[in-house]
């Protein structure tokens, strides 16, 4: 701890002064070995790894960094880089960062950005720079409209997948007193908004909250919950709300089941709320069970991170390998790269990707999965759902 | 933050006792104008004025005139509304009731920095410099109550910025010289020693150029040879035309410099007149008695 | 760079024993060539990288060294409107970050595509409305608040910047988490042809950032060296006494009010020009707080000092991505706010008055410690 | 605006409120107090609730008890909750007192500014609270259900559970005990000596250190208390759990009058269930704002809170 202390005040002395004495520099890596034409690039993680959204972002670089790792084991040597970067999840830190990433000629591809703020800040700048992205989590409808070249989403975007979740509540759950509620993210309120459309007068209550980690305390909502007899609720938003709200509903007695979106099917959904609070709570999910894939990624993942794979790992773990080929295959220069990517047709292990002219996964491929919390705390696969 | 002093009303209970003529005994040669010394017109007119704290009172239906050119003497044992009454002048305290004239317009209400502008300056009894500024930077405050260079003149330094500023600095190096600390200009306040300290307090209210200015017990805590001095510095102001209120304790000093006195006790006027008409007034011998030492 | 420092009032301070001191002393000539100095030096300070042996040291990790620049230059910005409401006014502000979040949402408005105004305005057009919407919005802020003190000011104020994200977060009109796009850069070509400020180079914004900021500079300092500073001055030290020595204190403060409020609001112009995209996210609140700890760090009541300090909050985490431990080899970044408290508390104990205190802070400051020694 | 709902729904809310409020009244306690003695902001006193929170899961975890245990017997619960708040109140009051020795004691010492205090302040809150965020990964702790809630009174559609009433009566008690020792015993006398007058209560012999000391101390003791209920009724807590209800209680406590123990509970009950007639009107998403704004209206007609300042006249 003092030398970590020391180095702190080293850093405040600063400005040429002393900064010599204080920073130690982090190795940039060992450039890999050129025996194999295809060796010493890397392929990057845009998101965050620290702030307040970092549970979601370390879930995908998790999935990500297990697909290098992999890559790496069956090569016998480090032959694709990690390369890291933390945008905390934050637009206002992100294009500085973003600017950094594109410094790094050896980057080939980017896996991320997760969020679609600070896509929205970010991504300019790897289109200027040419880098491809490929964002395994961000769902903003809107992003795809840019005319971005390097812009790729391997999941569906909110059009998608809200009208799913609304058609699952109206045609397997049955329910005639539906009560939709959001945490003002884009991505929460998007498809909360989808939802309310599909789902048209049923719709007996709304309530907006406040984004994850911004707020613990959900007595507010889940009175008016109650309040207005719903027999089911969506709630627009990520897992850790998701399970609180969850939790705080069945301690207040409420029977209904509780519907969210991909945000939510993560392993933190029941951590927050308690196994027994969350069986029966349905997320769905624009891909399928990984099962059907077949594959060791789940035992993988939890082999490897020591914690079970959460929302979008898959994805992640997809959208490096989907790179990986590219690498294979001989592109290794972005804009090669990127060519690749136009007319790539990957079997992964949550979705077949292939990309349309703007980016988006190609909508024949579109599958929504229901999953359902069992008594483990585990979502499991329950039924595809239609998506219009 | 400090509150203003208050001096406490405790013993008000025992003025009722005590026989005091009921109209405010003006005597006979102060209905004429100008009685003595060099004075001139009304300035301050202080009419009916009564001031209440909860149930206490403080000032009791006071009434009396300030003339132009005089020094004033506000004289009475401790706790009398001496300074409550000077409060009351300077807007920190609104009557509960009573007319407080200057210069013929009402001054009841107004905003304490208002009624600096309009011509009143005081110093305070236990002194309130702005100790971490320099003797010149608190005459200068003093100096900007008259300026007007706007915030925008100020930001972008327009011509009016450079004339006042100029004036102001000039006015108030004069002033330091004048009330005999010039050397010290360049000090922190709260460096000076407290003679000096009572001067800069001096120097500040000149600086928002005054007609009347008001000394809360300026020579409190001097030795006889600073007294001495301060008699000297208060003629000089007085010679410069500016009128003075003088609040004291040291009889001597208020006998030797004052044209006209009123003697206040209880928060209520027992006598007003020339220095030697209330000196033999037997309502302020007996209001002294029991205070040897104020009258030494 | 007045000529007033020439008279006694300047030179009778007893600057002995320090290098401001000494630079004090210097003529005008060599004072100024030293400002000049370091006004050049500044704007070098993209290349520093270049320098051998220390540059690398410096320069930040994780993050684009131009980019960690600009951000510095908005902190910067805020600390130094931040220092006339705390530092020289001694108001309490807790909730900064409201004004910065008016200034960002008023160019968003005007010029994004996104906007429901439909202007679309180019940026340059829009600053001067937004500057005027920040001061408003401080006069807004000041008018019924100014009179309550120092700390039920400060909570008020944190509430206000709460309000301002909450109805950020929650209202169509500033679309919340969806935030604007396309919020155009600053004009300006390039001899090729291609736009001064692009996406890819953040040094222009910089110096651009470098630019208001001197221009901020040499205004506060203004204000400071005239009847305004000496008002300020005099209400923080005695409000009363201010008072009745003929300064209006309530306008005073409003003008403190709404001169910080525009500095901010023109940080929250410059994050917008150079952002592209913006939403309700970065205007929490531990911006504030992160911003006053600078001020305070830095030196409050002083223009260095707030440069510093504003400049060191954004620094020290920027630099702290991308250094391991030295004992696990785990990267430190994860820790860096928790190292960055730690430095805070540090900092104050060993120097409250901050880092380049002004010189009365550091004059009252010794006397308050000869004071406390007896006890 | 939903004023059907409102009206409709004024008692759940009302019961809502003030279950929400005695846990902020609680936390407001510790910042009542430092103020009322100190004049000073104790930022740092969110975390002090924070490492509360921790504590007790912890405790817990230690009995093999997490979110997915089933509750125990009735035994076992009062038995683990009384540990937990043992664990909570240790932590919470070692952390306060931590908070003044390492960032308030030496600046006190050399008698610096009150703003240096308030950097300080939140220097340690960014330290602590970013500390255990990296050590949980920024990801939340789960806390097992002790209390099953049951209705025990039910008025029309409203509810009052078990978990409410248990929140509500502590907090009371908690209270009166606090105002008990304050205003009755020797250690509360000194206090208020020195809330009052700090130079003339040490000339009369207070020991102005552990009174200072004592009064973290309370403060601990007090969010320690809040931090089991919080965890009793959230279900959960994460590294910025402090921040987030900090802001509320200091909220409360300038609301009802900074430094004055009565003022802290009125503040805390008025603002959880004004927040919620607020969410039921507007939407839960204007819950702060509405408490803000209420702040700010409050202080616009009495400067100085609903009871005044002053923990000296507590008696009052």
């Amino acid at each position: 701890m003092r030398q970590v202390l020391a180095r702190a005040i080293g850093g405040v002395a600063l400005v040429g002064l002393l900064a010599g004495t204080a920073a130690c520099n982090s190795d940039s890596g060992s450039g890999g070995d050129s025996a194999d034409g295809n060796c010493g690039f890397k392929i990057a993680y845009f998101g965050a790894l620290t702030g307040p959204a970092a549970n979601l972002g370390v879930n995908i670089e998790q999935g990500y960094e297990l697909a290098i790792k992999q890559y790496n084991d069956k090569k016998g040597s480090d032959c694709i880089q990690v390369a890291k970067f933390d945008s905390q999840g934050d637009p206002g830190v992100a294009p500085g960062v973003a600017r950094n990433l594109v410094s790094d000629t050896k980057i080939l591809g980017i896996v991320g950005p997760p969020f679609s703020g600070e896509s929205e800040a970010a991504d300019p700048i790897f289109e200027e720079a040419g880098i491809p992205t490929v964002t395994p989590a961000a769902t903003r409808v809107s992003l795809s409209a840019n005319n971005w070249k390097t812009f790729h989403r391997a999941v569906a975007n909110d059009d998608a997948q809200g009208p799913a979740a609304g058609n699952y509540i109206k045609d397997v759950l049955k329910a005639e007193k539906v009560f939709v509620a959001d945490d003002q993210s884009a991505y929460g309120a998007g498809l909360a908004d989808v939802v309310k459309q599909t789902l048209g007068s049923s719709v007996v209550g709304t309530d907006k909250t406040e984004g994850d980690g911004k707020q613990t305390d959900f007595s507010a909502t889940v009175q008016k919950v109650i309040a207005s007899g719903a027999t089911a609720m969506f709630y627009g938003g990520y897992y850790q709300n998701g399970g609180l709200i969850r939790k705080q509903l069945t301690s207040a007695g409420w029977k209904g089941t509780l519907v969210g979106g991909d945000g939510m099917k993560d392993p933190g959904f029941t951590k927050a709320a308690g196994n027994s609070a969350a069986i029966g709570t349905v997320v769905t999910c624009p891909c399928s069970p990984p099962e059907k894939a077949g594959g060791s990624f789940v035992k993988d993942y939890q082999a490897e991170w020591n914690t079970a794979a959460g929302t979008y790992s898959d994805v992640a773990f997809d959208a490096a390998n989907i790179f990986l080929q590219g690498i294979d295959q001989g592109n290794t220069t972005i804009e090669k790269m990127n060519d690749y990517l136009g007319s790539v047709n990957y079997q992964g292990i949550a979705n077949t990707y292939k990309f349309t002219a703007t980016g988006e996964l190609d909508p024949s491929l579109i599958k929504v999965w229901a999953f359902k919390f069992d008594d483990s705390g585990d979502a499991v696969a329950d039924q595809e759902i239609k998506t219009s | 933050m400090s509150e203003p002093h208050i001096e406490s009303p405790q013993e008000m209970d025992d003025a009722n006792a005590r026989p005091v003529d009921a109209p405010a005994p003006t005597g006979p040669a102060e209905s004429a104008p100008a009685p003595t010394g060099p004075a001139g017109d009304a300035l301050l007119e202080m009419q009916n004025v009564t001031l209440r704290f909860g149930g206490v009172v403080a000032l009791n239906d006071v009434s009396f005139v300030l003339r132009k050119g005089e020094i004033f003497g506000l004289i009475g044992p401790n706790g009398a509304g001496k300074t409550t009454c000077f409060n009351a002048m300077t807007g920190v305290y609104r009557p509960t009731s009573g007319a407080i004239r200057f210069q013929g317009r009402s001054i009841v209400g107004r905003k304490k920095h208002q009624i600096t502008r309009g011509g009143i300056a005081r110093t305070f009894q236990n002194v309130r410099l702005f100790p971490e500024m320099t003797a010149l930077e608190n005459v200068m405050v003093g100096a900007d109550a008259h300026h007007k260079t706007s915030v925008i003149a100020a930001l972008f330094r327009l011509p009016r910025f450079w004339h006042e500023e100029h004036e102001g600095r000039r006015r108030s190096l004069e002033l330091l010289e004048f009330v005999g600390i010039g050397k010290r200009a360049g000090d922190v306040a709260r460096n000076l020693s407290y003679g000096e300290q009572r001067r800069l307090e001096i120097a500040r209210a000149l600086a928002t150029n005054p007609t009347l200015l008001c000394l809360d017990e300026p020579a409190a805590g001097f030795n006889p040879a600073e007294k001495e001095d301060l008699l000297q510095l208060i003629r000089r102001i007085r010679d410069t035309g500016v009128t003075i209120l003088l609040i004291e304790h040291d009889m001597r000093l208020v006998m030797n410099v004052t044209d006209r006195i009123v003697v206040l006790e209880f928060g209520k006027k027992i006598a007003e007149g020339t220095p030697a008409q209330v000196r033999d007034d037997p309502k302020v011998i007996a209001a002294y008695l029991g205070v040897p030492s104020d009258a030494a | 760079m007045s000529s007033t420092a020439a008279t006694p009032g300047k030179n009778g301070r007893r600057l002995n024993g320090n290098l401001r001191g000494w630079f004090a002393r210097q003529p005008v000539w060599v004072r100024i060539v030293g400002v000049l100095a370091v006004i050049a030096l500044a704007y070098l300070l993209p290349y520093t990288a270049e320098i051998p042996l220390i540059g690398p040291q410096i320069v930040t990790e994780g993050i684009d060294w131009p980019s960690a620049l600009f951000n510095m230059s908005y902190y910067v910005l805020l600390a130094l409107g931040l220092n006339v409401v705390v530092g020289y006014a001694g108001l309490l502000d807790l909730g900064y970050v409201g004004f910065f979040a008016v200034g960002a949402y008023t160019v968003a408005l005007l010029t994004s595509p996104d906007s429901r105004l439909g202007t679309e305005w180019p940026w340059l057009a829009a600053v001067p409305f937004a500057i005027a919407v920040a001061m408003i919005s401080g006069l807004i802020l000041g008018w019924p608040t100014l009179r309550l003190r120092g700390d039920y000011l400060a909570i008020v104020t944190l509430g206000f910047a709460e309000i301002i994200r909450i109805v950020a977060q929650s209202t169509e009109t500033l679309r919340g988490d969806r935030g604007f796009t396309d919020i155009p850069h600053p004009p300006g070509q390039q001899t090729d042809g291609s736009a001064l400020f692009g996406v890819r180079d953040a040094t222009p914004y910089y110096w651009l950032g470098l630019t208001v900021i001197i221009l901020v500079v040499l205004g506060v300092r203004n204000l400071d060296r005239s009847r305004v500073g000496r008002s300020w001055l005099a209400i923080r030290e005695d409000e009363e006494a201010a008072e009745i020595m003929g300064v209006r204190t309530i306008k005073y403060k409003l003008w403190a009010f709404a001169i910080g409020a525009c500095i901010g609001g023109l940080g929250g112009v410059m994050f917008a020009g150079q952002q592209g995209f913006m939403n309700s996210g970065t205007f929490v609140l531990q911006f504030s707080i992160l911003v006053l700890a600078g001020v305070v760090m830095g030196g409050s009541g002083n223009i260095p000092g707030a440069i510093l300090g504003g400049a060191l909050i954004s620094y020290i985490p920027d630099r702290l991505r991308g250094i391991q431990d030295p004992i696990f080899h785990t990267d430190l970044f994860g820790f860096r706010f928790a190292i960055f408290g730690a430095v805070i508390i540090l900092i104050m104990i060993f120097r409250p008055q901050g880092l380049i205190p002004s010189r009365r802070r550091a004059m009252e400051l010794k006397d308050r410690e000869k004071e406390a020694a007896p006890s | 605006m939903n004023f059907s709902g409102l009206i409709h729904n004024f008692g759940p809310l009302t019961v809502t409120g003030l279950a929400q409020g005695a846990i902020i009244a609680l936390f407001a306690l510790g910042y009542t107090l430092v103020y009322g003695v100190l004049r000073l902001i104790n930022f740092a006193h969110s975390e002090v609730f924070l490492l509360g929170t921790y504590a007790s899961i912890i405790v817990w975890g230690f009995f093999g008890l997490d979110q997915n245990s089933p509750t125990p017997g009735m035994f076992a619960v009062i038995g683990l909750i009384i540990l937990g708040m043992v664990a909570a109140v240790v932590a919470s009051g070692v952390t306060a007192i931590g908070v003044e020795l390492i960032a308030y004691r030496p600046l006190r010492r050399r008698n610096a500014p009150k703003l240096a205090f308030l950097i300080t302040a939140i220097g340690a809150s960014l330290a602590i609270s970013e500390t255990v965020g990296v050590i949980t990964g920024r990801n939340i702790r789960g806390v097992p259900r002790l209390i099953r809630q049951t209705d025990v009174v039910v008025i029309g559609n409203t509810h009052i559970t078990n978990l409410q009433i248990l929140i509500v009566v502590l907090a009371l008690v908690m209270m009166f005990l606090l105002d008990r020792f304050i205003n009755r015993s020797r250690l509360g006398r000194g206090i208020r000596a020195v809330a009052q007058n700090p130079d003339s209560a040490a000339l009369m012999g207070v020991n102005q250190g552990r009174v200072i000391s004592l009064v973290f101390l309370l403060g601990g003791l007090m969010a320690g208390i809040a931090a089991v209920m919080y965890n009793l009724k959230i279900g959960v807590t994460r590294f910025d759990a402090g921040f987030l209800l900090g802001i509320e209680a200091f909220t409360a406590a300038v609301l009802g009058g900074i430094g004055n123990l009565r003022g802290a509970l009125l503040g805390g009950l008025l603002l959880g269930v004004l927040q919620n007639y607020g969410a039921g009107l507007f939407g839960t998403e204007w819950l702060h704002a509405v408490s803000f704004v209420l702040l700010v209206v409050i202080l616009l007609f009495r400067p100085t809170g609903l009871l005044g300042e002053s923990l000296g006249r507590a008696r009052a």
